[in-house]
């Protein structure tokens, strides 16, 4: 057995999350001591709104396992109506995502407001325990970054 | 002359398979390309023209030419290695095997170009007579005989069996290795073999584009052609993709780009077509910047700076492909016949 | 390239004792661009941003990333070291190593790697970094305090002092608010409506205060230093010019058969009613659904017995729009339902009632003109039970999961207040926890236990029962004596938790402010920025933040006030540089972004494009930045990416992900 | 299509319009191309058959830039996309004189290939003025045969039906095509399991060669310069080198034009490798459907888009789980 069959996987994850409340909850979960995998990498963004299925493609492509959208909880946005936008964007790609193949659990939204830093830590937690159960991505990254 | 019962070409597939790589037409999703041989591929014999050419198998459609990789501020750059082993490409055509000698006349002049040359060296082209051409073929304008493949080994399909002939060196050299599933052809079978080709014969000469001419298109009449105002109605339903370009057995344009791996940068290149907007985009901007002077640049050529620049070849052999494919139902027979009608008023 | 300096933060341990800053740093340097790397203990000091300036001047770089804290935290900071030594300050990019690596990690190794990622992504963003400069908007000086409670009233009083115009709305139809129903107040137990109504006299009387009473808040547009408010004036049906005030169609008035709200619907009011004596305005309202006129046509008594010809039967609500530089949020709280606590019998027993009709009840304008008596029999108790925590500090979802913070003190109020008048009651409180900080608190409470002799219990109540006697039986239990309790009381009064005014939601949505699960407005830091809502301009005032009693909320307000004077004390505001821009190469026109701009801040224009080479008349999308507050909603859906955001730009954005994937 | 053409002078005589955008017979019986005709005399050469399958409505954008008004002659479901092209202010109304045209359904001369027939010389019955349910192909192999429905574009199994949503007048009679649900494929691959679904599209998709027709030929990816012609995203590809580039471009390309693709279908009519493409659009067609309610993108002018819109209480993106 080779030494890299044996190492443990580590997933990588992107974590694109509004400036205003998913970015803050994760502050608030960092204040409060609420660990999560350090696999999870954040991504600040002013606005769910402004996250791109181009970037989450990009990360799939480069070799990312698993992306989760976090934003304002509808109703909440800082800017009134991004969050959804966002919504109907990333449910018709998730769909498609799953449409074409790629498991369904790689991609997620949750909505996470300032004060929940809790719901940002147990989301993270699960998050990375689904990519663990669904064990490195291959149907949606481009070959050449693998090495 | 050598011969092998259809049914048997699964066995013949297989030997060659088992000493080199074997390229030949396969069935993907209800469409047949060149492909590479395994047990399980669905092997296309029957269906006149691949979708694609086959020249990715000495161009391939992209290619990597070399890898930087850094490592903290460390770069190092390694080559990507030259073609090695040796192929077999099965079941070419008259007329691809003719793209193959333009592609030569561009990759293989000075300063020849590694990579192709390369994979020349290690190709045996084995080409396949059309049993029956469509009414899209026009070969014959080229003086190509689709009839008699020029390759390194031509083969006949009559009937069941599948007639081969070397007519090289590599061709004698491949067929060695495979004589074990051969039998040797007898004149009854030469016979065959040259009813075969009067009947593909007969069968191109009523062709809808067989008699079409070529009178006026030469290396010398460049601005003739070049200014001539009919480019101006003729280009209009071209929608700009690289469709033509990209089925084309003889068109060598590529790109070089550079791709972010993370770790370092793989430079490659992959086939451009000059139908694209950004064509040659330099820095100053566009050499071409109407879609007209992209339209007329294809054209002019495959019909006059090519033989220009090559004795007299065309860099057009007549596969149809273009004809078939063309989403806006414009191709190269339009454009000649075009020019040919206005000349015909003009006289 | 960019010539970027990497500056690593110690913060003292909190990121260094989980993180390999000097690793982190030497990594770095290994990034393309970087030319400087360096880490020191505290980076948001002032030797610490000296050293960044410093390497800034030192070493020409074009860009910084510091590795620290939350750029919520100090990215102003660290953008105003950067100024300081002549660099645009958004050529500054923070690594939150911090909130997002040390704290939530424990391994050293694997922090340590994640923080070099981290890092790694701020450089490649830096990278692609471009100077950017604010533009500027102008302040309207003039004010919103949404809610006419003690905090609405303090913050407008303190804000129009200051000489800015504020307007109140309220939704009822007199200010005052809770305060106005309460009888007595902790810890001084001096008389709620002796302190408030000069406040409420003072508000009304102000030449810089505008009251709207029985309005509300409609419809919210703009952003920080130009909203633009429109507010509802519901029909009163009763002119405010001409209304004297004289009382005469609320005693004449045939319709007396209406819940008093004032009063918790303890008793009854007329359907032209002002909530209580002192209300302001001194103006009634008419409503409608008790109104026999409105009801049936008929009736008609109150126009007629008005001197004044006050009253309009045809009056219709009105839409007044205006502008406010700044809004402050004081819309106070409520009690909860206690649907979900039917084991109280509070549905089943009129003995049986919250805190708040208690006040009502001992207060002398209340329904028992401040005589304590059961409300089933008029009979006096003789038996008080108190039951603390109901519905707060909950653990399931029936209630709420937070403490009331009030509970304690003005149960200990009640208890002292009626064990003062009448010392023949017994007085029993079940609690939880007793929780009495604040300024001579603690001293109230241990008078109650020790001087009246209130009766604590340490324990939950499992159970009220009315009896067929007409008591209640009280189902409880001791912890400290480790025993069941059951006890026969007279009256219960429950400690019913508080929650946000029902229709906070609705405004904060309307202000995009952000909001929490429990309906309380979330401020902009839990410390640094209490009375402040993370959206510019919102400022929040009283509990509709979180719990808190008189004092704290009436020094909040004060706050709030400080920070709307600050702010309108300002001619100009800079604003956020980070909008949207659109390439005019690449534009369609094709007006797809102006749908899903929330601020209209897109518009179109015929151009002259010159694109290499073709000229030609073209629809182009243009941003005014001004309007456009950088959400991003039009780049993502531009499909030819004309669109991009400054400073959130595609590419850097990529850039990012690009570096954490590698 | 006499009296098409008969009206076609009338208005390029009485100067109405300027030209006329319709199609030029080819030199084969089945390759007719989209032209402009400029003169009554060059009308000679007009042609409308079952293979002018070419939805003309997107070389409106460039002919509503010329002098004086187009005739353009669109069937049924390339009003669609006229009307879509409108409503994003890519095409002028006021330089478009619309010609609505009877549609019998559109003819895919792959599907003819696949039955065998080859060395077409001739095919009769694909004439508007045919009556015949069968079309007649003499090739240089014998005469052959076919059902005219069978030798249709996959589109028109699924038509949107014979009106027009958009037109100055109508010159000849539609029919109705529909016999097929157009969902049942999209319904049957949701179906599988997610490896199935992964090997049918890696297969479909590796045949892609990136030669752009489909981006080209459709009416709403009409960007003056495509994200993947332009450095804005670091997305400028030329040819796929690893798979992914393909999926890339095809979800991409996907999720632009939803809410604003029409289905007009013209994605997988000139994919040179039969792709079907409109397997992607009719993906978020159909989502779109069951999420936000029905939508028929290029019907209605002014209705709201439904990407650039919502509802507060729209489906959230775990339901794409929770569905199976």
């Amino acid at each position: 057995m080779s030494i890299e069959a044996k190492e443990e996987f580590r997933p990588k994850i992107v974590a694109f999350c509004c400036n205003w409340c998913s970015y803050a909850g994760a502050d608030l979960a960092g204040s409060s001591r609420l660990g999560y995998p350090a696999d999870v990498k954040i991504i600040r963004v002013p606005c769910s709104c402004r996250v791109n299925p181009m970037f989450i493609l990009r990360a799939f492509e480069k070799g990312a396992d698993g992306v989760i959208m976090c934003g304002c909880h509808p109703g909440d946005c800082h800017y009134s109506t991004g969050n959804y936008y966002a919504r109907r964007r990333m449910t018709l790609l998730f769909s498609m995502l799953d449409y074409i193949g790629v498991e369904n659990g790689r991609t997620r939204v949750e909505w996470v407001s300032a004060a929940e830093g809790v719901k940002f830590s147990t989301t993270m937690n699960e998050f990375v325990e689904k990519i663990h159960s669904l064990g490195k991505n291959v149907r949606l990254g481009d070959l050449r970054c693998r090495n | 002359m050598y011969k092998i019962a259809k049914e048997n070409l699964t066995a013949l597939f297989r030997l060659i398979a088992g000493a080199q790589e074997l390229y030949l037409p396969v069935k993907t999703a209800e469409q047949v390309n060149f492909g590479v041989w395994s047990e399980d591929a669905e092997v296309d014999l029957d269906t006149l023209k691949s979708v694609k050419s086959p020249k990715d198998a000495f161009f391939p459609q992209s290619e990597n030419l070399y890898t930087c990789r850094k490592d903290g501020k460390k770069i190092s750059i390694e080559p990507e290695a030259l073609k090695e082993q040796n192929f077999v490409i099965f079941g070419m055509k008259a007329c691809d095997v003719r793209g193959v000698e333009v592609l030569d006349k561009v990759f293989l002049a000075d300063p020849i170009d590694t990579f192709y040359a390369a994979r020349r060296d290690h190709g045996t082209i084995v080409a396949m007579a059309c049993h029956e051409p469509e009414e899209s073929c026009f070969c014959k304008v080229f003086g190509i005989d689709c009839a008699e493949p020029a390759a390194d080994v031509a083969t006949w399909m009559v009937s069941d069996q599948l007639y081969w002939k070397p007519l090289t060196e590599k061709g004698e050299a491949l067929t060695k290795t495979v004589e074990s599933v051969l039998e040797a052809a007898d004149d009854a079978d030469e016979k065959k073999v040259e009813e075969e080709q009067s009947a593909i014969r007969g069968i191109v000469e009523k062709l809808p584009y067989s008699n079409l001419s070529l009178e006026g298109w030469n290396g010398d009449v460049l601005t003739e052609k070049f200014d001539s105002a009919l480019w101006e109605e003729l280009y209009k339903p071209c929608l700009a993709c690289g469709t033509c370009t990209f089925v084309c057995p003889t068109c060598q344009c590529y790109d070089i780009k550079d791709y972010d791996t993370g770790h370092g940068v793989q430079r490659y290149r992959c086939w451009d077509s000059c139908m694209y907007s950004d064509f040659t985009m330099m820095a100053h901007g566009n050499n071409r910047t109407s879609q007209m002077q992209r339209f007329r640049q294809r054209f002019m050529h495959k019909l006059v700076y090519f033989p220009a620049n090559n004795d007299g070849m065309y860099s057009c052999v007549g596969c149809g492909r273009c004809v078939e494919k063309c989403p806006a139902a414009l191709n190269i027979v339009k454009v000649i016949k075009a020019f040919e009608k206005q000349g015909g008023e003009k006289a | 390239m960019q010539r970027i300096g990497v500056f690593v933060c110690h913060c003292g341990s909190n990121i260094a004792a989980t993180v390999d800053v000097k690793k982190v740093a030497e990594m770095a340097l290994l990034e393309p661009g970087v030319v400087h790397a360096e880490d020191y203990q505290y980076m948001c000091s002032e030797a610490g941003q000296e050293k960044i300036i410093e390497a800034i001047r030192e070493k020409n770089l074009t860009g910084v990333v510091v590795c620290s804290c939350s750029p919520r935290m100090h990215e102003t900071t660290f953008r105003k070291a950067a100024e300081k030594a002549g660099l645009n300050p958004y050529m500054v990019e923070i690594a939150n190593i911090r909130e997002h690596c040390s704290w939530i990690h424990k391994d050293m190794e694997e922090a340590t790697k994640k923080a070099v990622i981290l890092t790694r992504a701020a450089i490649a963003k830096v990278n692609l970094n471009t100077p950017l400069k604010p533009g500027e908007s102008r302040v309207t000086k003039r004010a919103l305090v949404i809610g006419g409670g003690i905090a609405g009233i303090q913050t407008a009083l303190d804000i129009a002092d200051a000489g800015y115009e504020v307007d109140i709305v309220e939704r009822e139809p007199s200010i005052g608010g809770r305060m106005s129903q309460l009888d007595k107040t902790f810890p001084t137990l001096d008389c709620s409506a002796c302190i408030l109504t000069p406040k409420m006299v003072e508000a009304s009387a102000h030449e810089k205060i505008n009251i709207y009473t029985y309005s509300e808040v409609e419809k919210v547009s703009g952003f920080v230093g130009d909203f633009t408010v429109d507010i509802r004036k519901k029909a009163r049906y009763v002119d405010m010019d001409k209304c004297t005030g004289c009382g005469v169609c609320q005693e004449k008035c045939p319709s007396k058969k209406a819940p008093s709200e004032f009063n918790r619907g303890l008793n009854t009011r007329s359907a032209i009613y002002t909530p209580f004596a002192q209300a302001i305005p001194n103006v009634p309202v008419i409503d409608t659904n008790s109104c026999i006129k409105f009801k049936t046509g008929k009736c008609g008594v109150c126009s007629k017995v008005c001197q004044a010809g006050a009253i309009d039967y045809t009056q219709k609500d009105e839409i007044v729009s205006q502008k406010y530089g700044a809004i402050v949020v004081a819309t106070g709280f409520d009690t909860i339902k206690l649907d979900n606590y039917d084991e109280y019998a509070y549905s089943q027993s009129k003995d049986v009632i919250t805190s708040l009709e208690l006040e009502r009840i001992m207060n002398a304008a209340g329904p028992t003109k401040g005589h304590l008596e059961r409300l089933s029999d008029g009979k006096a108790p003789k038996e008080m039970v108190f039951i603390q925590c109901v519905g707060s500090r909950c653990a399931d979802d029936r209630g709420k999961p937070y403490c009331s913070k009030i509970c304690c003190m003005y149960t200990a109020k009640h208890a002292m207040l009626i064990r003062d008048k009448y010392p023949d009651v017994n007085v029993t409180v079940f609690y939880i926890d007793v929780r009495t900080p604040g300024k001579n608190f603690d001293e109230f409470y241990r008078r109650a236990v020790e001087q009246y002799g209130v009766n604590y219990i340490k324990g939950q109540v499992g159970k009220v029962i009315p009896q067929p006697n007409g008591k209640l039986l009280v189902q409880g239990s001791d912890l400290l004596d480790n025993r069941q309790i059951l006890k026969e009381a007279d009256m219960v009064v429950l400690a019913t938790a508080i929650e946000p005014n029902e229709g906070v939601r609705k405004i904060a949505t309307m202000l995009t402010a952000s909001i929490d699960t429990n309906n309380f407005l979330t401020e902009a830091h839990a410390k640094l920025r209490p009375v402040e809502s993370p959206t510019a301009g919102i400022f929040l005032s009283g509990v509709c933040q979180g719990p808190k009693d008189i004092p704290e909320t009436v020094a909040q307000a004060g706050a709030a006030a400080v920070k709307a004077i600050g702010l309108l004390a300002k001619d100009k505001l800079l604003t956020n540089p980070c909008t949207a821009q659109s390439d005019e190469l690449l534009c369609n026109g094709c007006s797809t972004c102006a749908n899903v701009c929330p601020y209209g801040a897109i518009s179109y224009e015929e151009k002259e494009i010159n694109d290499h080479g073709i000229r030609e008349t073209r629809r182009i999308a243009v941003v005014n930045s001004a309007l456009c507050q950088g959400c991003g909603a039009c780049t993502v859906t531009c499909p030819s990416g004309a669109m991009d955001l400054q400073g959130f730009s595609n590419r850097q954005i990529l850039a990012e992900v690009d570096a954490i994937c590698r | 299509m006499q009296e098409l053409i008969k009206r076609a002078k009338e208005l390029l005589e009485n100067g109405t319009v300027a030209r006329v955008l319709g199609w030029k017979a080819g030199d084969l019986p089945y390759n007719p191309e989209p032209a402009y005709f400029d003169s009554t005399e060059s009308l000679a050469d007009f042609v409308y058959n079952g293979f002018c399958g070419a939805n003309l409505s997107k070389y409106m954008i460039e002919a509503s830039k010329l002098e004086g008004k187009t005739l353009v002659c669109l069937k049924p479901c390339d009003t669609y996309s006229f009307n879509q092209l409108l409503k994003e202010h890519r095409i002028d109304r006021d330089k478009a004189y619309v010609i609505g045209v009877g549609c019998k359904g559109k003819l895919d001369i792959e599907r003819i290939r696949k039955m065998g027939i080859k060395g077409i010389e001739q095919i009769s019955g694909a004439e508007m003025e045919d009556e015949a349910d069968t079309l007649t192909v003499s090739t240089i192999y014998g005469e052959k045969s076919c059902k005219y429905a069978d030798a249709m574009l996959e589109r028109c199994h699924v038509c949107k039906g014979k009106e027009h949503q958009v037109y100055d007048e109508l010159i000849g009679e539609s029919k109705e095509t529909k016999d097929a649900d157009r969902f049942a494929e999209v319904a049957r691959i949701e179906t599988m399991t997610p490896e199935e679904k992964f090997a049918f599209f890696q297969k479909e998709l590796s045949k892609c060669i990136r030669c752009n027709a489909c981006r080209n030929v459709c009416p709403a990816c009409s960007c003056r310069k495509c994200v993947f012609d332009s450095n804005k995203f670091d997305s400028a590809q030329k040819a796929n080198v690893d798979s992914f580039e393909e999926k890339m471009f095809h979800i991409i390309r996907a999720f632009h034009v939803a809410g604003r693709c029409t289905d007009c279908g013209e994605c997988s009519r000139v994919c040179p490798q039969g792709i079907p493409l409109h397997l992607f659009n009719r993906k978020f067609i159909k989502d779109i459907d069951e999420f936000y309610g029905e939508y028929q993108a290029g019907m209605d002018i002014n209705a709201q888009s439904p990407l650039t819109d919502f509802t507060f209480d729209d489906v959230e993106p775990g339901i794409v789980g929770e569905r199976g």
